[in-house]
């Protein structure tokens, strides 16, 4: 199987073979041989040519997140065939945007019926003497917005939808 | 059954971490807890933990935890003889720790007079001069007119700080380091205010550069006993809050935690200040501290000084509230070893440190030794949108300063969540940071350690050959045939929402 | 990164949590680790903590852990410069030792001289008699005829044991109080051993009534310096291992733990002792000391004699071995505060504690102030059934012995394991007794405990309403029709083995 | 639904109703009104008259195992109207007991051949100076012995196995 990765301003092209209950992993001219054993629903030990590495890794909206003792990479996936991403969560349903603090809007970013990315910032808020861009989880069109600039929010707010 | 205390039965009126932290105590002690949730709380960790737990109102806190009729009553009703405030929601309201005394319920903390006294910023900073214990040098008052601003700068000094009087949000700040930029920085400053406030009205202060943020933690008894538990260095901050502490500070001298402590005591023997209680400090370059403000109840960062000094600070506020005597005088306090405390929040630290609220799927938590985890969730747990990102505080103690940031940098590679961003990751790179390592840093830190090149790449391939090899078995478990009774991989898979979960 | 250190990497020669509890402090150092493991260990923690791991051989010991020559292999092709033994195991093999001396790789352990020395037990109490240290008096050599017995029993006097020479499982064993009983009883002691062991030959020792089994943890530099750590009460037994410890002992009056301390440190100089070690010493109703034998290697306890010292022992194993001096001299040494350590076995408490190994279905560990953890399991992980059951030791740290107790309960009823039966009940039970809470116990305690009527009847009621609930949604959820959207209750339930998952 | 159900002597009739979420539970003369929350795969907090109680509860091969704060109970559960154990987790395919210490087989309590029920002793094993019966862990029947009395086995040792 044959995939696109990236992650931290990294790229490559990754091939995964297996053979005797082990994993070939190709990466440009390096070729890693991982004995992979589950040891929770998100997490494995992993070894590889003697190194022990134990790490949990998980779908995520924007893809895959890998944990390495204390880093935690977030990783780009394609299938390099068909050119479709890989993880990024499928959520069932309008998506809710709640205020992450208490604070104040300071701009709308779109407007409903606009169609937005994952990723993509919907609404400045600024809390505790910061500004903060809020972000969509996943992609859809802004089904409704409750809040105005200028409007003071609780925490837990009902700012936006995302259907 | 431990020796039979005064109090039966304590309400805790808060949730998340730190009312687990008061239930253990009491648990310990033999009092039976009563814990308070709101809507969004039932399946909470506090909830779980309780004896008794009484529903109080939907999530907002102004509608739950914030209800003091409502709490009392709960209190009233359970026979409960004291109610633990914890800290934040009703912790620091003079008004609810007056009604708990009409009540005829313990409030375990200082008396209303006292947080009244010492609560209010400027009313302690008036306080603290009486006292003669030193603040920040400045006027008390907005001043109008620029000739009072001159003559007041005279006084005060340079480098020195001018602030909107109706201000916030870092409008109207400005930075003032000699004379001859005063007027201009002045003006500046007034037309800003005016525009943002609508009040051109000023404050004046010395300024403060680099400066150390160093508490002081103080226990007062009903007796007139009163003693310090040494300093906790505050400086590494997010969003203006506390991420990391640890005690002792390393910037601190003999001389200088001596002198702190004096003034702390002094302070609240004037006030007559009963209970837990802390000191907050500016610490300056040239180390003269002066007295910013008091939190009357218990910090959040406790534990870090528990671990240091040996004291158990919640359940002296206990034995404190049920009139006893501290048991202990200064003479028998001593500082062993040294503590760092980090901040585990539902916070992303690549985006501001934003909430990041949601559920927590994978939760490993770091054991060994000298380790602490003061969590308010657990494994399938939703953390609420509606409170403080804060899930755990990880503490670490060890023989001295180096040993325990490496113990800490241990615990960090032990401590695994998913589900959930963290501010862990975050922790690795900070305590890592030759900087911090060598105790040279100020509330400037987290900022300057943003702006830095992000060094994170060293398991990079790593991590796309895991993302690969993950993806690679779920599919190749999806295409096997199902077979109930072969192995459990196949049960997720005859749902037919193939591409939604993970499993390795 | 810490201080630089002799050592970069070392070989953990051991499993489970004691391999762990090394990795953790190598990692704290800055060193890295290497774990060997059998077969049955490939997903088993301490492979999972390393930075490398290596495959050693099938599951029984004989066939991988203990295998020297394999161990020492793994460690040479990898480039550890040493290799901790832990515990158990390969620990106090004396060839081992030397075999790794002569591989150039340095043993974290004494040197093989002194384990012969210390570590058989008729060579440390002859050592032990020469250097002044009271031995429980006795016979060092088989008595044959009747008459010599009759004669040392007066020398050594009432009351005394006879012991089969060839024996063990307490056969030829007999305790005679009174001079008038001793001609009876060596007649039955010497038909009952002939019968067992075809060997009438009979030791005599004084009896030790009500014993209180107390050791003192040592460490000794290779530059001549040796301390003492204090105490640890190691009286709670089970199948004639230690259940339950506690450090200082409610026993020991200052004026026993100088002497007994000073006695360990004198043993340990005369014989040239270096590293970690331990005295075990059994001490009479009159306060009376008598030296059993030493353990030359890290105890399992040890991490109570960490709490009360602020030491980290493995940590100065590691220092010794690379040639450091104690960087502490005896007055330097305190005693802060008290600790217990719980053994969290896989075993059944209500039948013998036999060995009960499984698939770890829940585990919540206790957290918050005062508690340590040191496990090598984790949840979904299958305990194998080829070693020792210990999957946990659970320790607490707190003010005074009162204050401990009360946490370690209070850790116990956080302590959630589901899958296998553990120790954890009996623990509840033990720590709860009067007799315990005053002190007053000695060895025979848990075989009077479990002589006891058990009151645990105290929920019985609710725990009915459990189980009937449980089975009642579950069975609800079995008849509803499927439908993998509408919840996660579901997905169980249409593989049709309905009645096997017990799901709340 | 009806249970009869017996912990640690004591014995009950139980009768478990359902109703707005809730569970009324008929011990004898007394009915609990349990509030029931799920908060892991073996986990609930149940709240009873203002009382939490945070427990666990799983099938064993005896019946169910409950644990309440550091205690546990083994409560025997039978559906009242069939008269049916419930609980008692079957397995599939023979059942291998091993040697839980090292130690000497004493005994050999059953034959080839032997029908056993669950808990029925079939071995008696000398070990750390004590003798420790090994039990069936769950019914069936003796399909073969590995071990001679008098034998000294390891750790781990297969002894018999239960078909």
């Amino acid at each position: 199987m044959f995939f696109d990765a990236a992650t931290g301003g990294k790229n490559a092209r990754i091939e995964v073979r297996e053979a005797q209950g082990r994993y070939q992993v190709t990466i440009g001219d390096k070729t890693l041989d991982l004995d992979w054993v589950r040891t929770g629903e998100h997490e494995a030990s992993v070894l590889l040519d003697g190194a022990s590495h134990d790490i949990t890794v998980e779908k995520t909206a924007e893809g895959f997140a890998v944990l390495i003792r204390g880093d935690r990479f977030d990783v780009d996936l394609k299938d390099a065939v068909k050119g479709v991403a890989l993880g990024k969560v499928a959520h069932a349903g309008p998506l809710k945007l709640n205020a992450p603090m208490p604070g104040k809007i300071v701009k709308v970013l779109v407007s409903p019926g606009d169609t937005v990315e994952a990723g993509r910032g919907v609404l400045v808020m600024e809390a505790m003497k910061m500004e903060n861009e809020l972000k969509a989880a996943r992609a859809g069109t802004i089904q409704e917005i409750r809040v105005k600039e200028g409007q003071a929010v609780e925490m837990g707010a009902l700012l936006l939808i995302i259907g | 059954m431990p020796s039979p205390r005064k109090f039966k039965k304590i309400l805790i009126a808060n949730r998340g971490e730190i009312a687990v932290r008061v239930m253990r105590a009491c648990r310990e002690l033999g009092i039976g807890t009563v814990a308070v949730y709101s809507e969004a709380d039932r399946a909470a960790l506090h909830v779980r933990y309780a004896d008794e737990a009484c529903f109080i109102g939907p999530p907002p806190s102004r509608d739950s935890y914030l209800k003091m009729e409502t709490i009392l009553d709960v209190a009233k009703r359970s026979g409960a003889e004291a109610i633990h405030p914890g800290y934040g929601f009703l912790s620091e309201n003079a008004a609810f720790a007056k009604a708990c005394k009409d009540a005829g319920i313990v409030f375990i903390g200082p008396p209303a007079e006292a947080i009244t006294a010492m609560g209010e910023k400027t009313s302690a900073r008036r306080v603290a001069v009486e006292a003669g214990v030193p603040v920040v040098p400045g006027a008390l008052h907005p001043l109008a007119d620029n000739e009072a601003i001159l003559k007041e700068a005279q006084r005060i000094g340079f480098p020195l700080m001018l602030k909107a009087a109706a201000g916030g949000g870092g409008k109207g700040l400005r930075l003032v380091h000699e004379p001859g930029d005063l007027e201009a920085a002045v003006l500046r400053a007034r037309s800003e205010a005016k525009s943002a406030f609508n009040d051109d009205s000023l404050y004046i202060e010395r300024a403060i550069l680099k400066p150390r943020h160093i508490e002081i933690q103080v226990l007062a008894d009903g007796h007139g006993n009163a003693v310090h538990l040494f300093e906790r260095e505050c400086s590494i901050q997010r969003r203006h809050q506390k991420i990391i502490e640890e005690s002792p500070s390393p910037f601190v001298t003999p001389e200088l935690r001596e002198r702190m402590g004096a003034l702390a005591v002094a302070l609240v023997k004037k006030v007559g200040y009963v209970n837990a209680g802390t000191l907050e400090f500016l610490v300056d370059e040239n180390r003269e501290p002066y007295f910013l403000e008091m939190n009357t109840r218990l910090q959040v960062e406790h534990p870090i000084t528990e671990m240091v000094t040996g004291v158990d600070l919640v359940k002296m506020q206990i034995r404190i509230a049920e009139g006893e005597p501290l048991p202990f005088a200064q003479k028998d306090l001593t500082q062993r070893g040294h503590a760092i405390e980090c901040r585990v929040c539902a916070e992303d630290p690549d985006a501001n440190f934003i909430p990041n609220p949601g559920k927590i799927e994978t939760l490993r938590v770091p054991g060994g030794p000298g380790i602490r985890d003061d969590s308010g969730v657990y494994e399938g747990f939703e953390v609420p949108m509606f409170y403080d990102p804060l899930i755990s505080k990880l503490v670490v103690h060890a023989e001295n300063r180096e040993a325990a940031i490496f113990r800490m940098l241990r615990a960090v590679s032990e401590y695994k969540i998913t589900g959930i961003k963290t501010t862990l990751p975050f922790f690795d790179r900070a305590l890592r940071h030759p900087k911090f390592i060598e105790g040279d840093f100020d509330t400037s830190f987290v900022g300057r350690l943003q702006g830095e090149n992000d060094d994170r790449t060293r398991a990079a391939e790593l991590a796309m050959a895991i993302a690969a090899v993950a993806t690679y078995r779920a599919r190749r478990r999806s295409r096997a045939e199902p077979d109930a009774g072969k192995g459990e991989g196949s049960l997720w898979w005859r749902l037919g929402n193939r591409d939604t979960v993970t499993r390795l």
